[in-house]
C-alpha cells in the first residue's frame, strides 16, 4: 500500500539503535551515554508503531505512549543520579566511576 | 490429715518469707520467721505423730493433695504417714528445730543470715517432702530438692574458694546418685504404670512370676530396682564409691553440717531402702552387695578418721562410718535397726557438730584440732554435752548408740562372723578417733594464738540449749530401741508393719550369746578409748606414735585419705575433660565446621574465577548487556 | 505517494546523521542539540505511518522535556568536551565492532526474510484514547505513580546532601 | 475482601499479622525518638500476647470441652489452580507454641532495652516481621503457606545478628543464612513433589495438610521426602552434626535475638517434625528412625561434654540448649504419647530457662562486657538478685524437681522408656548428670567466687520485668505440670493415631488415597 514499507522503518530502526549501541558503548562522558540509550529506545518505538501499524493494531501505539512516559521516569532518575553522582565524585566520566568493582 | 500439708508447708513458706527478708536487712524477722515455720511444723508434727502412734492398730494413712499429671502419665503428689516416715519426721522437725534455734546463734554475725534462713527452710520442705512422699515422684523431688538445698549450703560462703567447689562436687556427685533414682522410676512406671510404693510393692509381692524370671543383667525386676534405689543411696547416704562429696561438704557452716549432712539428708538413702525393704528382702544377691559396700564405707571412713587434723572432717568421715553401719543393718536384713541407728546417730551426730561448731565459734573459725586443746575449762557445757556424745558414738552404755551399734553387730554376727569381726574393729576405730578428737580439743595445753585465747567464750543459750537438749537425747533415746536381755523392743514393735518379713529369722540369741557380744562391743569400745588416751594424753604427738606403730605408709595412706580423689580425678574427671576438649576443638570446630569451611571455600573459589568480568567499568558491563541481548535475538531469531 | 516517499527519506537520512552527530560529537550540548533535530525527524516519520499522536508526544515530551532535562543537567555540571579519543581503550574498540556487527548481522541475517502484508489504518484518537482509559486504565494510573515515585526519587537522590 | 475481615476480628489472621500491621507506623516513625519506640514496641506486644491469651482462651473455653480443640480461619483460596491457599489453623500441639512465642516477645523487648543501642526503629521491624513469620509456620497448615513463612523469618533474623551482633556478626549471620537455606530448599522440593504426587492420585492438585494425611505413598518415596524435610528441621533443631551454626548464631546474636532463636525459632524444627515429619511419611525405615534417635543421644551427651569445656558463658548455653533439644527429638521419635507429650512440655520448658538464661547473660555483659568466664566471678556479692535468677534458671534448666525442666525430661525419658528404646533412655539419663555439670561450672565460675570488681548496680526494674514472668512460670510447670499438659494431650493422641492408621495400612506402590477418617472435626 505504502511504497515505503515497513522493512525501511525497520531498517532506520536498526541503524539508529547500532548508532545509539556504538556511542553508549564508546563515549565517556555519561550524559552523552545517556543520550545514546535514549536514541536506543526511540529506535525501538519506532520499529514498534510501524510494526504494529502495519499489522492494524493499535497496541503498539498504546505500548509507546507507556513508554514515554517511562522513558521520562527513567531519564528524571537517571539525570538525578549523575547529579548526585557528581557531587560525590567530581566527575562523571565512567572510566573514573569504578565503584560497582567487588 | 490436713496436718501433713501445713507440716510441710510451712517450711516452704518460711523459705519464701525470709528469702524475700534476705534483701531487706531484718534479722529480727528473719529469726522470727525460720523459727516460727520450723517450730510450727515441729508443734504440728508431734501432735500429729503423737495421735498417730498412739492409736491401737496404726493404719498408713495417704493423703492425696493433687495430681501432678494426668494419664497417661498419672501421677499424684500425695503424703504417706506410717509407722516409718512417722519416726522420719520426728527426727526431722525435732533435729531441724533446735539447729534453726541454734542457727540463730551461731550465724548471728553472717551478713548471709537471711539468705542462711531462707536456704535452710527451704531444705526443712524438701527434706519433709522427701520422707512423706507416698510415692517415688514425691521422694524423688525431695531428694533432688534436698540436694538443691546441701548445694547452696555447702557454697554458703561462697566468696572463698573451697565451698563453691565443695558444692560443685557435692551436687554432680549426688547427681550421678540420682541417675538411678531416676531410671528406677522410669522402670517403675514403664513396669506398674504407678510410682506410688504401695502400689509396686503390691504387685511385686503377689506375683511370683516378677519374682522369678530374669529381667535384664541375670537380675530380676525387683533386684533391678533394689539395685537402682540402692546406687541411689550411696550418693545421698555417701557410701563407696559415692562418698567422697561429704567429707568436702564440710565447707559449709556447722550447723548445716549437723543437719543435712549428719542428721537427715545423709540418712534419705537408708530411709529409701527401708520404705523399698521388700524388694531388697526379694534380692538376696543386692543384699549382699549392700552388706559388702557398707562394711567396706564403714572401715575405710572409720580408718581415715584417725588421721585427720580438721575436727569437722573427722566427723564427717566419722558419718560415713555410721552411715556404713546403717547400711550394713539394712544388709543383713535388720532394718528396723537401720533406722534404729539412723534415729539415735540424729542425736548424737547433730549434738557432736554443734558441739564442734560451739567449738569453732569459740576459736574463731580455727577447725585444725592441733591448734586447739585445753578448751575444757573455757567451755564447760559444750565439753560435757561433747562428751555425752562421743560416748555415745563411741557405744558406751547406756547411751544412745550403744543400742543400736550393738543391735547391728549382733544382727551382723548370726549374718557372717568376718563381717562382725570387721564391724567390730571399726567400733573400735570409732572410740579411738573420736577420743582422739575429744582429748586434742578439750584436754592439754591451749595451743591457739594469744588472741584466741582471749577471745575464748561459752557460746550464747540460743546455742547451748540445743546442745544440752541433744545429749539428752542421746543419753536416753536408746532405751526406746531393743533392750538386752529383754523383749521389750518398742521401736520395731512401731516398725514392724513397714518391714515384709518374708520369713522369721532367728534374732534371739541366748543370754551368754548376747553378754559375749555386748562385752566384745564394750571392749572394742574401751580400747579406743584407752588407746587414745594413752596416745594422745601429750597432745598432737600421739600422731608421730601412731605413725610408728602402724607403720609410715599406711599412716600417709590414712592421712591421704586412701588417695581416692585423686584416683577419680585421675581416672574420670582428666580424661573426660581431655575427651569434652577434644569433641570441641577436633570435631566441632575442626570436622564439622572444617568441612562447612571447606565447601565454602570451594564455592569461593569458583566465584573467584568468574570475578574478573566485574572490572568496575560502567562500560564493560555494558558490553556484556548488549552481547546478551544479540545472543538472546540470535537464538531466538535463528 | 512519491511525497511520502521523499520525505521519508529525507527525514531518515537527517535522523541518521544527526544520531552520528550525536554520538561522534566531542561537546555534549551540541550532541544533545543534535539529538533534537533527530528526535524530530522521527516525529515527522511517525506522521507518514499515520500516529499523529506519538508524533506529537515525541515532540511535546522527548524534545520539548526529556531533551531540555538533559540540557539543564549539562549546563548545571558544567560538563566540558570530551578530549580523549573515543576508540582509545580496548573495549571501547570492542564495543564498536559489537555494534556494527549487529547491525550488519541482523540486515543480513533476519532483515530480508520479514514479509507482512501492509496495511497502514488511520486510527482516530478517540480509539487511543478509549483504549488507553477503558482497556488499560489500570496501566495508565500505575504509569502515574511510577511518574510520581521517579519525580520524588530524583528529588531525593539528587538534593542528597554529601557526608562527611 | 476475606482477609481483612479476618483481620478485624479475632482471629488467628489477626494474631499472625498483628506484628506487621503494628509495624507500618513504625515506617514513618521518628527513629531518633528510641525511647518512644521502645515503648510502642512494648506495647505493641505486650497487646498480641494479649491478643492471643484472649483468643486461645475463647477457642478452650467455647464448647466447655476438656481439650484444645482443632480450629481453622475460613480458607481463602490463592492459586486455586495448583490448590494452594491461605489455610491457618491452630491444636493442641501449636497453641502451647504460640503463647511461647508472643509471650517471650515482650520479655525480649525488655531484654534489649538497653543493650540495643542502634537503629532502634529498624530492629522494630524485624521483630514484629519476625513474628508473623513465626506464628505464621507454627499456624499454617496449607504447606507452601509453610513454606512462606518459614522464610519469612530467615531475613529478620539475619539481620538482627548481622546487624546489632558481636564481632564476628557477618560470619555467624551467614553461617545462619545458609545453613538454614540448604535446608529448607530440599523441604520446597519436598513439598512440591508431595502436592505433585496428590494432584496425580486424587486428580486436583492440594498442599492441604489435612488431605495429604490421606494420601500415601510408597515407601522408597516416602524416605526421600522425608530426608527433604527432615534436613530442614534437623537442621533448625538443630540436630547432631548440623548443630555448628547454633554456637556462632548465639554467641554473636544481641540479647533479644539470641532469646528468641533459642526460645522460639529452634522449636520450628521440633515442631515441624511433630506435625510434618512424623505423620506424613510413617513408612520411613526403621533405621532412620533409630539413626535419629541415635544423633538425639549424640547431641545430649556430646554438646553437654563440649557446654562443659566453654570458657564463654553464651556458648556453653548454646551449647544446653543443643542437647536439651536432643531430649526432644527422642521424645519425638519414640512415638508414645507420654514422650510427645513431654517433648511439646520440653519445647516450652526450653524456651523459658534458655531465654532467661540468655536474658541473664546479656545482663552480665552489659555491666561488665564480657561474657567470658575468666574475666567473671563472685556475682552473688553485687548482684544477689541476678545471681539468683541465674541460679534458679539454671535449675530449671539442669532439670531440678519442682522446676518445668524435670517434668518434660521425666515425660520424654520415661515415654522413652515405655516405647521400648531402653538403652537409649539409660545414655538419655546420663545427659541428666552432664546438665549439672555443666551448667554448675558455669555458676561457680560466674555467680560464686571472690568479686573484685566495681561497684554495680543490682538489677533495674525493666529487667525484673522481664526474668520474674519467666521464673513463676518455670515454677508453676514445675508444680502443677498437669495444667500445662492436659489441653495439647488430645491433639497429640489424635495426631499419634492418625499415624498409626498409615504406618498400618498396607504399603503401597503408588501414590494412594486411602479412607483414612481424619476427624470430621478435624476437617
Amino acid at each position: 500500500m505504502s511504497v515505503v514499507g515497513f522493512s525501511h522503518y525497520f531498517f532506520l530502526g536498526l541503524i539508529l539503535f547500532s548508532i545509539g549501541a556504538l556511542g553508549a558503548l564508546t563515549r565517556r562522558n555519561g550524559i552523552t551515554i545517556f543520550l545514546s540509550i535514549e536514541l536506543m529506545l526511540n529506535s525501538v518505538n519506532l520499529i514498534l508503531v510501524s510494526y504494529a501499524s502495519t499489522n492494524g493494531n493499535l497496541a503498539g501505539q498504546i505500548l509507546v505512549f507507556f513508554m514515554f512516559a517511562i522513558a521520562a521516569a527513567e531519564a528524571a532518575v537517571g539525570l538525578a543520579f549523575f547529579i548526585a553522582i557528581y557531587k560525590h565524585r567530581r566527575t562523571i566520566n565512567i572510566d573514573r566511576l569504578t565503584f560497582l568493582r567487588w | 490429715m490436713t496436718s501433713l500439708i501445713a507440716i510441710v508447708l510451712l517450711p516452704f513458706l518460711g523459705a519464701v518469707v525470709n528469702g524475700i527478708l534476705s534483701f531487706s536487712n531484718s534479722k529480727r524477722a528473719v529469726t522470727f520467721t525460720a523459727l516460727a515455720t520450723t517450730g510450727g511444723s515441729l508443734v504440728i508434727a508431734l501432735y500429729t505423730i503423737w495421735r498417730y502412734l498412739t492409736e491401737l492398730s496404726p493404719q498408713p494413712i495417704e493423703y492425696v493433695l493433687y495430681k501432678w499429671l494426668e494419664k497417661p502419665l498419672e501421677i499424684q503428689i500425695s503424703f504417706l504417714l506410717d509407722p516409718l516416715s512417722a519416726i522420719m519426721l520426728f527426727v526431722v522437725t525435732f533435729v531441724g528445730f533446735f539447729i534453726h534455734l541454734y542457727s540463730t546463734g551461731y550465724m548471728s554475725d553472717d551478713e548471709g543470715y537471711g539468705r542462711y534462713f531462707a536456704y535452710l527452710n527451704l531444705f526443712m520442705g524438701m527434706m519433709l517432702l522427701l520422707i512423706l512422699g507416698s510415692n517415688l515422684l514425691v521422694t524423688f523431688i525431695g531428694w533432688e530438692g534436698v540436694g538443691l538445698c546441701s548445694y547452696l549450703l555447702i557454697g554458703f560462703y561462697y566468696k572463698q574458694d573451697e565451698p563453691p567447689r565443695a558444692s560443685m562436687k557435692a551436687f554432680v556427685v549426688n547427681r550421678i546418685g540420682d541417675f538411678a533414682f531416676l531410671i528406677a522410676i522410669f522402670i517403675s512406671f514403664a513396669h506398674f504404670a504407678t510410682l506410688e510404693y504401695r502400689e509396686i510393692l503390691n504387685a511385686i509381692a503377689t506375683n511370683q512370676q516378677l519374682q522369678d524370671t530374669v529381667y535384664i543383667f541375670g537380675l530380676t525386676l525387683p533386684a533391678l530396682l533394689a539395685l537402682l534405689l540402692f546406687i541411689a543411696a550411696t550418693g545421698k547416704s555417701a557410701q563407696l564409691p559415692l562418698y567422697v562429696w561429704l567429707p568436702d561438704a564440710m565447707a559449709g557452716p556447722t550447723p548445716v553440717s549437723a543437719l543435712i549432712h549428719a542428721a537427715t539428708m545423709v540418712t534419705a538413702g537408708v530411709y529409701l531402702l527401708t520404705r523399698t525393704n521388700l524388694l531388697f528382702q526379694l534380692s538376696p544377691n543386692i543384699l549382699k552387695l549392700v552388706t559388702l559396700i557398707s562394711v567396706a564405707t564403714a572401715f575405710m571412713a572409720a580408718s581415715i578418721a584417725i588421721a585427720q587434723r580438721d575436727i569437722k572432717k573427722v566427723l564427717a568421715y566419722s558419718t560415713v562410718s555410721q552411715l556404713g553401719y546403717m547400711f550394713l543393718a539394712a544388709g543383713v536384713g535388720a532394718f528396723v535397726v537401720s533406722i534404729f541407728h539412723l534415729f539415735t546417730h540424729a542425736f548424737f551426730k547433730a549434738l557432736l557438730f554443734l558441739g564442734s561448731g560451739s567449738v569453732i565459734h569459740a576459736m574463731e573459725g580455727e577447725q585444725d584440732i592441733y591448734k586447739m586443746g585445753g578448751l575444757k575449762q573455757h567451755l564447760p557445757h559444750t565439753y560435757i554435752t561433747f562428751l555425752i556424745g562421743t560416748l555415745a558414738i563411741a557405744g558406751f552404755p547406756p547411751l544412745a548408740g550403744f543400742f543400736s551399734k550393738d543391735a547391728i553387730l549382733a544382727y551382723t554376727y548370726d549374718h557372717s562372723k568376718a563381717i562382725y569381726f570387721i564391724g567390730l574393729i571399726t567400733a573400735g576405730l570409732t572410740s579411738f578417733y573420736m577420743f582422739r578428737m575429744f582429748i586434742l580439743t578439750f584436754h592439754g595445753e591451749f595451743r591457739g594464738t594469744e588472741e584466741q585465747r582471749k577471745h575464748l567464750h561459752e557460746s550464747p543459750p540460743s546455742m547451748t540449749l540445743p546442745l544440752w537438749i541433744l545429749a539428752i537425747g542421746s543419753a536416753f533415746v536408746g532405751f526406746i530401741g531393743k533392750i538386752p536381755f529383754t523383749h521389750y523392743d518398742l521401736f520395731g514393735k512401731i516398725l514392724s508393719p513397714v518391714i515384709v518379713k518374708l520369713e522369721e529369722k532367728a534374732v534371739h540369741h541366748d543370754v551368754l550369746h548376747e553378754v559375749l557380744l555386748i562385752t566384745l562391743s564394750v571392749v572394742a569400745a574401751l580400747l579406743g578409748l584407752v588407746a587414745a588416751k594413752v596416745l594422745y594424753s601429750q597432745g598432737p604427738t600421739g600422731d608421730e606414735r601412731l605413725k610408728s606403730i602402724i607403720t609410715a605408709p599406711l599412716y600417709t595412706l590414712l592421712k591421704g585419705k586412701y588417695f581416692v580423689d585423686e584416683l577419680y580425678t585421675f581416672v574420670i574427671v582428666t580424661p573426660l575433660r581431655t575427651t569434652a576438649n577434644i569433641l570441641w576443638r577436633f570435631v566441632d570446630q575442626l570436622i564439622i565446621d572444617g568441612t562447612l569451611h571447606l565447601a565454602a571455600g570451594i564455592v569461593q573459589l569458583i566465584s573467584a574465577l568468574g570475578s574478573f568480568t566485574t572490572t568496575g567499568n560502567l562500560r564493560n558491563y555494558m558490553l556484556y548487556f548488549v552481547i546478551g541481548i544479540i545472543l538472546l535475538i540470535a537464538y531466538t531469531v535463528g | 505517494m512519491m511525497l511520502e516517499t521523499v520525505i521519508f527519506y529525507l527525514f531518515a537520512s537527517l535522523a541518521v546523521i544527526f544520531a552520528l552527530v550525536v554520538i561522534l560529537h566531542p561537546d555534549p550540548v551540541k550532541a544533545t542539540l543534535s539529538m533534537v533535530i533527530t528526535l524530530f525527524s522521527l516525529a515527522v516519520i511517525y506522521l507518514t505511518i499515520k500516529a499523529p499522536l506519538i508524533a506529537a508526544l515525541q515532540i511535546l515530551l522527548y524534545t520539548g522535556a526529556i531533551l531540555v532535562l538533559f540540557l539543564f543537567v549539562i549546563m548545571l555540571l558544567n560538563i566540558q568536551r570530551e578530549i580523549s579519543l573515543p576508540f582509545s581503550k580496548p573495549v571501547q574498540l570492542w564495543g564498536s565492532i559489537v555494534s556494527v556487527g549487529f547491525l550488519i548481522g541482523i540486515i543480513t541475517n533476519f532483515a530480508i526474510k520479514i514479509k507482512i502484508e501492509e496495511s497502514v489504518k488511520n486510527y482516530s484518537l478517540v480509539l487511543i484514547a478509549e483504549s488507553l482509559f477503558k482497556e488499560n486504565a489500570l496501566s495508565f494510573i500505575a504509569t502515574g505513580f511510577l511518574l510520581l515515585a521517579a519525580v520524588v526519587g530524583a528529588t531525593i537522590i539528587a538534593t542528597k546532601v554529601k557526608r562527611g | 475482601m476475606k482477609f481483612l475481615e479476618l483481620l478485624t476480628n479475632p482471629s488467628l489472621t489477626l494474631i499472625v499479622f498483628f506484628p506487621t500491621l503494628a509495624a507500618i507506623p513504625l515506617l514513618v516513625a521518628n527513629k531518633r525518638n528510641e525511647k518512644r519506640i521502645k515503648w510502642y514496641l512494648l506495647v505493641v506486644f505486650t497487646a498480641e500476647f494479649l491478643l492471643s491469651a484472649y483468643l486461645v482462651t475463647l477457642l478452650y473455653l467455647k464448647d466447655g470441652i476438656k481439650y484444645f480443640p482443632l480450629v481453622a480461619d475460613p480458607t481463602i483460596p490463592w492459586l486455586p489452580r495448583y490448590g494452594i491457599a491461605y489455610r491457618l489453623a491452630i491444636d493442641g500441639i501449636s497453641m502451647p507454641l504460640i503463647l511461647l512465642t508472643t509471650f517471650i516477645m515482650p520479655i525480649v523487648i525488655l531484654g534489649s532495652w538497653s543493650s540495643i543501642k542502634k537503629h532502634w526503629k529498624l530492629y522494630g521491624i524485624s521483630l514484629l516481621i519476625l513474628t508473623t513469620g513465626i506464628l505464621g509456620a507454627f499456624l499454617a497448615y496449607d504447606l507452601i503457606l509453610f513454606y512462606i513463612f518459614w522464610e519469612v523469618m530467615l531475613v529478620p533474623m539475619y539481620l538482627i545478628i548481622g546487624v546489632w551482633g558481636g564481632e564476628r556478626r557477618i560470619y555467624a549471620a551467614v553461617k545462619f543464612f545458609l545453613y538454614t537455606l540448604a535446608g529448607s530448599l530440599p523441604m520446597l522440593l519436598a513439598i512440591l513433589w508431595l502436592g505433585w504426587r496428590f494432584s496425580k492420585a486424587a486428580g486436583y492438585w492440594s498442599f492441604h495438610y489435612l488431605e495429604l494425611l490421606t494420601m500415601l505413598l510408597p515407601p522408597q518415596e516416602q524416605l526421600w521426602l522425608f530426608i527433604g524435610f527432615a534436613l530442614a528441621f534437623a537442621i533448625k533443631v538443630p540436630l547432631f552434626p548440623l548443630h555448628t551454626w547454633l554456637p556462632d548464631a548465639h554467641v554473636e546474636a544481641p540479647t533479644g535475638g539470641s532469646v528468641i532463636l533459642a526460645a522460639v525459632l529452634l522449636k520450628l524444627g521440633t515442631y515441624g517434625f511433630m506435625r510434618f515429619g512424623v505423620p506424613l511419611f510413617p513408612h520411613v525405615k526403621e533405621e532412620v528412625i533409630d539413626l535419629i534417635l541415635v544423633l538425639s543421644l549424640i547431641g545430649i551427651i556430646y554438646a553437654a561434654l563440649v557446654a562443659w569445656v566453654q570458657e564463654d558463658m553464651k556458648k556453653l548455653i548454646a551449647y544446653s540448649s543443643v542437647a536439651h533439644l536432643g531430649f526432644v527429638t527422642l521424645g519425638i521419635f519414640s512415638m508414645t504419647e507420654i514422650s510427645w507429650s513431654g517433648a511439646l512440655l520440653q519445647m516450652v520448658n526450653h524456651g523459658l530457662s534458655t531465654g532467661a538464661l540468655f536474658l541473664l547473660v546479656g545482663m552480665i555483659y552489659e555491666r561488665f562486657h564480657t561474657k567470658k568466664f575468666k574475666e567473671l566471678g563472685g556475682l552473688a556479692q553485687p548482684l544477689p538478685l541476678l545471681a539468683f535468677f541465674l541460679v534458679f534458671s539454671a535449675m530449671a534448666s539442669a532439670g531440678l524437681p519442682g522446676l518445668n525442666g524435670f517434668v518434660g525430661e521425666l515425660m520424654i525419658l520415661t515415654g522413652t522408656y515405655i516405647g521400648g528404646y531402653k538403652i537409649y533412655t539409660v545414655i538419655g539419663a546420663i545427659g541428666v548428670i552432664l546438665a549439672a555439670l555443666y551448667l554448675l561450672r558455669m555458676l561457680k565460675e560466674t555467680v560464686w567466687g571472690e568479686y573484685t570488681g566495681a561497684v554495680k548496680k543490682d538489677l533495674h526494674s525493666y529487667e525484673k520485668m522481664a526474668l520474674f514472668p519467666l521464673a513463676v512460670l518455670m515454677l508453676l510447670i514445675g508444680i502443677i505440670p498437669s495444667v500445662f499438659i492436659k489441653p495439647s494431650q488430645e491433639s497429640i493422641l489424635q495426631t499419634l493415631k492418625i499415624y498409626s492408621v498409615r504406618k498400618n495400612y498396607p504399603k503401597v506402590t503408588k501414590p494412594l488415597i486411602i479412607p483414612i477418617d481424619i476427624d470430621k472435626e478435624k476437617k
